[in-house]
């Protein structure tokens, strides 16, 4: 059971936290997705060497401290209105990289008009969107991706769609706006995913500094916690529920 | 050389806004201040000084790019009325929160609800004690005239800048619609200042910037809270701004502020002439609020007489500053109607001449 | 026969949530039996058949796991 | 002098520049001016009118319940603001368009008939500088030439040959206004 | 006969408006009030009663939706905290224009901004001084313990409805979060009466209803605001509440409400061991605030110290009240941090018995 | 030039104003498509014989005093949010008929939210929604359904996609969500037109009884004001250019 | 030949949009030189081949026109 | 009487119910209660905690800078809370997991080893019965009847048959604790 020691040593490195993310120890639960997507996302602009020209937003949710853990400039914002502030960055500092990072209950529900119309003006950032179907923050409520019949503290029976509304699938809303570029569903809890979604980013991050317009990237994710489920049960759930109805893959991709 | 023109206070406010190297303006249209955003599209700065100009889906919307704009240390504003402003109220207590620096105007109407589209001064609560959540306070500037709306501006931002602190410019549809002669400042370039709180980039060797108004740890939230609170006394300290008329003889006060001020002044004059020493306080803050100019003048008048297009607002702050000494009224007209010189006079008589 | 590789596991970092474990191929890991300070169970090595594939590195949440090969 | 003007007629009549043309003729004269529009919702209905004031002391409110100077141009405008000119004020009216004569006896009136001197004049555009003649002759209170220096001021660019034609306007109207009611 | 419960605030306030007969709750998660939406969720009232529970999509919707179905004459009710009662400012000054019925609920957390999660009364002002635009007022009440949630509930519909005015239930994250003992009131059934006033379908012969809160002549919207003004007054005559502990032979008086009020309590008791003299009122409803008691009391009492979670707010109140004839002196801590009993009688002794 | 008569007289009426419409004179600019769009809405509520069971909802915008025309319960709402307005009065009198009356600047710029998620949720009511590509009671401003390089107040060198965003085709949008049932585009500028958008409201209000889902009907109106346009100008003009961008006909209809 | 009609016009609610006027297919209608008091120009019959096909009434904005036809 | 009595651990050892359960028995006792969560950010960390408060006489403030007591599961929860115990005032600590003995000497300190019974009790789900049964044992301020009244009302009544075990589990709760330190 003892490795070779002399392994271990700086040449043969081949992987290990990015100086993009900070040494902080994270706050996500154990297994949550929100923390790989974070490090896939920090080694994206690590490897575009972009991160000194970087701005992120990410607003309340699981993903409120997101500031304590990229190192990059970052603002907090007010529930929903992520789009809006980018907006006001980017406005006024084009050539920076931006890019905001959303949970579903924030993206979907609450910032609904500020998804839509940032998307539709085609402002040149990133949104990088969680969805794990829940509201993850204040206890696992329903959001508007829970899926139908899945519970939830505030669908305790599950989610009836007839007086609860349908889950939404917002990208494919958004995907039909001119001003979307790219539009792509991942998740990041296998390493194929978790890699595949990095190189997603790093096209997303490539067409900002073209000015392409708008790219979303949602990210199928997890949430032990609120599912009361472990990290391994609740990624098999997702596979078997939030997949079908969330299918990986492109949604938009440039002509 | 300062360059005089007639003009619409809507629209000299955004010239003035151009003129104070403003970087952005984010707005939603209503009555009546869509002239500000109009004249903005019109003169189009962008090509001009890179003012960027940008019609927002909302007015929530428009201050939550205010705050993204302002959180990388540029000059932003935005504007709206009454019921826009509500809505902002949420980002304005982020901002505070945030300590970022802004401008937001509001060209008030008649309330409470859609209202009426006619000028008002029912917003002072909202403006003064802090409308949105928490306890934060607004610089609040209060112009009179066209020329005022323009130089407090210029004062706004750098009152913005200097506290890191959202400011308002509280005024209203008279001020707004009107057109008067006004003395243009000339043309400050737009600054490239790169400030150490600002989100525009991680500097290598220094921390990355975070701007938030989140705490996790109440702890942490009472010392900005205590933060926020010394800002504000210096602010109290620093910063008053008001405007006496006739008071070194006064044995009655009126107070009244914005376009309630240029018109109560009218009917301070008619009481003059009728035999009444009628002295006038203008605040041109009402926050920070003249309250030590207040207080003196307390010692030496018989009563105060305060006149405002509500039902009753600030009169609250006159009455906290003369602390039960004199007896302090209060005269309204509201719902868009506007007060005239000799209703004004009227009240005057009637509260404290007997009438 | 696949490179040789090694992995260090910052266990006081590990929340245990298995996810590595679940995608190593080489089955190298497992959890301990005992709790790193935060109250946690963390992964552990349990032989030497690494092969560097960076799996269990690049899925893990915390970024606990760093990963070396023989070049 | 402290002069306040009410103007008020269809919109198209080009009565809110008139009282923008008066107020830049005020400042070219050194007054204190104010302009105010009506903005509320009768704006909609085709309707429009402005308050002009031109002074030399400081001007306190834009808005007035009462004014020395109604120019009304149309019936509702009529309606509406012979009642609040001051006893002893002006009414000046277009004689066109108007179906109910002004019923006022404290006040000076004027009529003028404007419409039909800028058919006249073949232009019709010119209709509003007419009645601003009519009322510089009975309230002589701006030069001729400031009040054409403002017109400059309103009038773009692109229309700034049509200068003399106005100043035109400006003298026919002072011949054609006419008064109806004279106190004392 | 009555139920006696332990109960968390949170979830008795849920409970209440059910048997208050409540037709409606809109809501939107946000601590630390979710377990108000999450309480109805799983009682289900719907199934029991018919009262409809819907999570909204946004507070804004919520306040909008409460909107719509106050005009049908229902008991609608929504909650949130702070950032979320923000954003209601814009639909509350709609409804109080209106003159709806309605009840919201703030269970206040600290700000400015996302802030912090923890308890704070740091939104007094925006309670009662009238955090939307235009000149309006909620109906204030104050619980300071889970019986108090529960009974306010049921009499916030009955003022709701008596003055057609939004009233707010101005509550904080412990005395949503804490349980203790409460006694429910048995159901009322649903109302199904139809008010003259409501969108229910013209009825025959009668004239179609309109609800608006817009009127197109300033003449007309201050006759609405002197119609609104003159039910303040009928509210401020008729339903003020307070409670008052040992001001009989009191020295001093403290001033302080919600949790704060029972906290203050003991800090009131250890003064009164120590020799003190200290009598203490508490405002149950902030806005009408209780003028006429505090005046009555000031002519016997030397100072008043309120206590607040925050940095200062209601004392404006009491010092308008008192109008200067004794000093007022506040202590707060805010943020989220909450004042112990030790603490607030030192303040105490600092500032008026000479420490 | 003389009619005979005796044709005036009432066996031989054949059309008069509905009495779903009060006889106040609208204030609505000379030939602009509000007006008639009440028209049609209120026949078909004459028709379907429902004036006692409907209530109405118009935010802010050129229509807010639609209460004062449509002789049934109407409530005046906040700018953008006529459809949480609805839901709250439908939710608790699931029985009666009820519509939004939303301008193109209430419903898809800052009433997006409200919009999508009334959708979402295939509340069951009707939205009308009137597109006249700008905000006609404010005096003009670019609406989120402005042309490209169409001029408006905001927009006066024409509206720039690359900066000011793309016009929103805001009733594709909502086609794509399960919960709209009947999403119809129409006009109302001649005769046919007319006729044709009546029955699509009745067809719209018969489909909420059968409580299918929320109904959007857009109308692609006029607002010669200000286009600064005569009404017949302003007609043509909408053919012209509106049209092609927004062409009439089904978005969506029952399967 | 078609059935014959006839519109009754009320002249004082009428805003002069000739929208009426334009969808005619009789050509019935046309615009007054005369104003209302509301100062707008107003449609007036100008023949008597109206067919009371309801057309100009349909789309009148302003529901102006009351439409006749013989049964 | 009046008891204050924080309870911390992590989630899952059913702090949060400990503290229901003594705030029933206080109900059924007559007593005045308060029972408050920490609602903060920490508990998504895993880790959770409560204030108890029984008492003869209205209850001010339901959140305590100190108190009467502390019942401690782990080592972060001592570390939080062992400072605010009054002086004179109850340590009670889980043997299991705590790596860093207690440091203060002003106070009483009681350990427990709760998670060892229960497994010899064969259910861990009745741990925290064992742990009220050794407080009530020390701070005998509540009948156990009443206790059991109280967890009856906490317990899902799909769990009723479980009573007698939990009644069980209170009393070997009451024999295993022992003092550590005790004062005089
Ligand atoms: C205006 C406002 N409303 C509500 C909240 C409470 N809140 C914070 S985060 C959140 C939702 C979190 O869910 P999601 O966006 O899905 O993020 P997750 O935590 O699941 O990653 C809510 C409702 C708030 N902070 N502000
Ligand atoms: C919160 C708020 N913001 C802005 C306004 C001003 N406002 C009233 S209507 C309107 C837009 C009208 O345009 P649209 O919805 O397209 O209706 P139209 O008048 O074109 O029919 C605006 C911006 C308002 N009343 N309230
Ligand atoms: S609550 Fe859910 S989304 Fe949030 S950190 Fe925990 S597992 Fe992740
Ligand atoms: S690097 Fe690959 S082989 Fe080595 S432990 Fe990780 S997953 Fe297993
Ligand atoms: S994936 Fe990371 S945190 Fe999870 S058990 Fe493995 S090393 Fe620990
Ligand atoms: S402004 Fe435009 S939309 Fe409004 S009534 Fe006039 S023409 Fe119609
Ligand atoms: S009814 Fe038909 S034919 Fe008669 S006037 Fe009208 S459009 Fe012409
Ligand atoms: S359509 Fe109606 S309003 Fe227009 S001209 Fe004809 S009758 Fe008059
Ligand atoms: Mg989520
Ligand atoms: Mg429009």
């Amino acid at each position: 059971m003892i490795m070779a020691e002399n392994l271990i040593k700086p040449e043969n490195l081949v992987y290990e936290k990015t100086k993009v993310m900070t040494d902080r120890v994270l706050h996500y639960c154990p297994g949550c997705g929100h923390s790989t997507t974070h490090r896939m996302l920090a080694e994206a602009i690590d490897e575009l060497g972009i991160q000194g020209e970087t701005i992120g937003i990410a607003p309340v949710g699981c993903s409120v401290l997101a500031y304590y853990y990229f190192d990059v400039d970052m603002t907090e914002a007010a529930h929903g209105r992520a789009p809006a502030v980018a907006t006001g960055i980017k406005r006024v500092l084009p050539e920076k990289y931006v890019f905001t990072y959303q949970g579903d209950g924030d993206l979907a529900a609450i910032g609904t008009s500020e998804t839509i119309h940032a998307c539709n003006r085609g402002e040149n950032f990133l949104i990088v969107f969680i969805n794990n179907g829940i509201y993850g923050m204040t206890g696992g409520q329903m959001a508007p991706t829970t899926l139908e019949n899945m519970k939830s503290t505030t669908s305790p029976r599950g989610r009836d769609v007839k007086t609860m509304g349908n889950p939404l699938k917002i990208s494919e809303l958004v995907a039909n706006l001119p001003g979307t570029y790219y539009v792509s569903r991942h998740s990041v809890h296998t390493p194929a995913n978790a890699r595949k979604i990095k190189r997603a980013f790093k096209k997303a991050l490539e067409y900002q500094k073209e000015k392409k317009g708008t790219c979303l990237i949602e990210v199928v994710s997890n949430c032990p916690s609120n599912w009361k489920m472990t990290p391994l049960e609740s990624n098999k759930w997702m596979e078997e529920n939030m997949f079908p109805f969330y299918p990986l893959g492109d949604i938009k991709v440039p002509k | 050389m300062k360059e005089l023109r007639l003009m619409k206070g809507n629209e000299a406010l955004a010239e003035a806004a151009i003129r104070a190297g403003a970087d952005a303006y984010f707005g939603y249209p209503i009555t009546p201040q869509s002239e500000i955003i109009e004249y903005f599209m019109a003169e189009n700065p962008e090509e001009k000084t890179g003012m960027v100009i940008l019609q927002a889906e909302s007015e929530i919307a428009a201050i939550n790019m205010v705050y993204g704009a302002a959180g990388c240390g540029k000059k932003a504003i935005t504007s709206s009325s009454s019921p826009g402003i509500s809505l902002k109220q949420e980002g304005l207590s982020y901002i505070a929160g945030a300590e970022l620096p802004c401008v937001v105007v509001n060209i008030t109407r008649g309330g409470p609800g859609l209202g009426t589209i006619q000028p008002s001064q029912s917003d002072y609560f909202q403006a003064v004690k802090g409308g949105g959540h928490g306890d934060y306070k607004l610089i609040v500037l209060a112009p009179a005239t066209v020329q005022e709306t323009v130089d407090y501006v210029k004062l706004a931002f750098e009152l913005a800048f200097k506290y890191r602190n959202p400011v308002m410019i509280l005024s209203d549809g008279i001020i707004g619609q009107m057109m008067e002669k006004v003395e243009l400042f000339e043309q400050i370039p737009r600054s490239d200042k790169e400030y150490d709180w600002a989100t525009i980039g991680k500097k290598p060797g220094k921390d990355h910037v975070i701007i938030t108004s989140l705490q996790l740890q109440p702890e942490e939230q009472e010392k900005v809270n205590l933060r926020l609170q010394a800002k504000y006394r210096e602010v109290e300290k620093n910063e008053v701004m008001y405007k006496t008329y006739d008071i070194e003889d006064a044995e009655y006060l009126f107070v009244a502020y914005g376009s309630c001020g240029r018109i109560t002044q009218k009917a301070m004059e008619m009481a003059r002439k009728k035999g009444y020493k009628v002295g006038q306080i203008r605040p041109q803050t009402l926050y920070p609020f003249p309250v030590e100019i207040i207080k003196k003048v307390t010692g030496q008048v018989k009563g105060i007489l305060t006149v405002e297009m509500n039902t009753g607002q600030m009169v609250e702050d006159v009455r906290l500053a003369v602390s039960g000494k004199i007896p302090v009224e209060h005269y309204g007209r509201f719902g868009g109607m506007i007060p005239s010189p000799d209703e004004i006079l009227n009240a005057f008589e009637q509260k404290f001449i007997g009438g | 026969m696949a490179k040789k590789g090694d992995v260090v596991i910052q266990t006081e970092r590990c929340k245990g949530c298995e996810i590595c474990i679940s995608t190593c191929p080489q089955s190298v890991l497992a959890m301990s039996d005992e709790v790193n300070s935060k109250g946690y169970r963390y992964a552990v090595k349990v032989n030497s058949e690494c092969t560097g594939c960076t799996n269990c590195a690049v899925v893990c949440p915390d970024a606990v796991i760093t990963v070396y090969r023989e070049k | 002098m402290n002069e306040e003007i009410v103007i008020a007629g269809f919109g198209g009549q080009g009565v809110l520049s008139m009282g923008q043309i008066l107020c830049y003729g005020g400042v070219m004269q050194n007054k204190e001016v104010s302009w105010f529009p009506s903005y509320g919702p009768e704006m909609r209905g085709g309707t429009a009118n402005c308050t002009a004031i031109i002074s030399d002391e400081k001007i306190s409110s834009p808005i007035l319940n009462t004014y020395d100077t109604a120019i009304v141009l149309n019936q509702p405008s009529m309606d509406k603001f012979e009642d609040g000119i001051k006893p002893g004020g002006m009414l000046i009216y277009e004689i066109n368009g108007i179906t109910r004569k002004p019923k006022r006896d404290d006040i000076n009136i004027c009529q003028i008939a404007a419409y039909d001197e800028s058919i006249k004049m073949k232009n019709t555009k010119i209709f509003n500088m007419i009645v601003i003649g009519g009322f510089l002759k009975v309230k002589p209170i701006l030069e001729i030439e400031n009040v054409i220096k403002g017109l400059e001021k309103v009038l773009p660019e692109r229309y700034h040959d049509l200068i003399p034609l106005n100043e035109e306007a400006i003298r026919r109207g002072k011949e054609i206004i006419s008064y109806g009611h004279k106190l004392n």
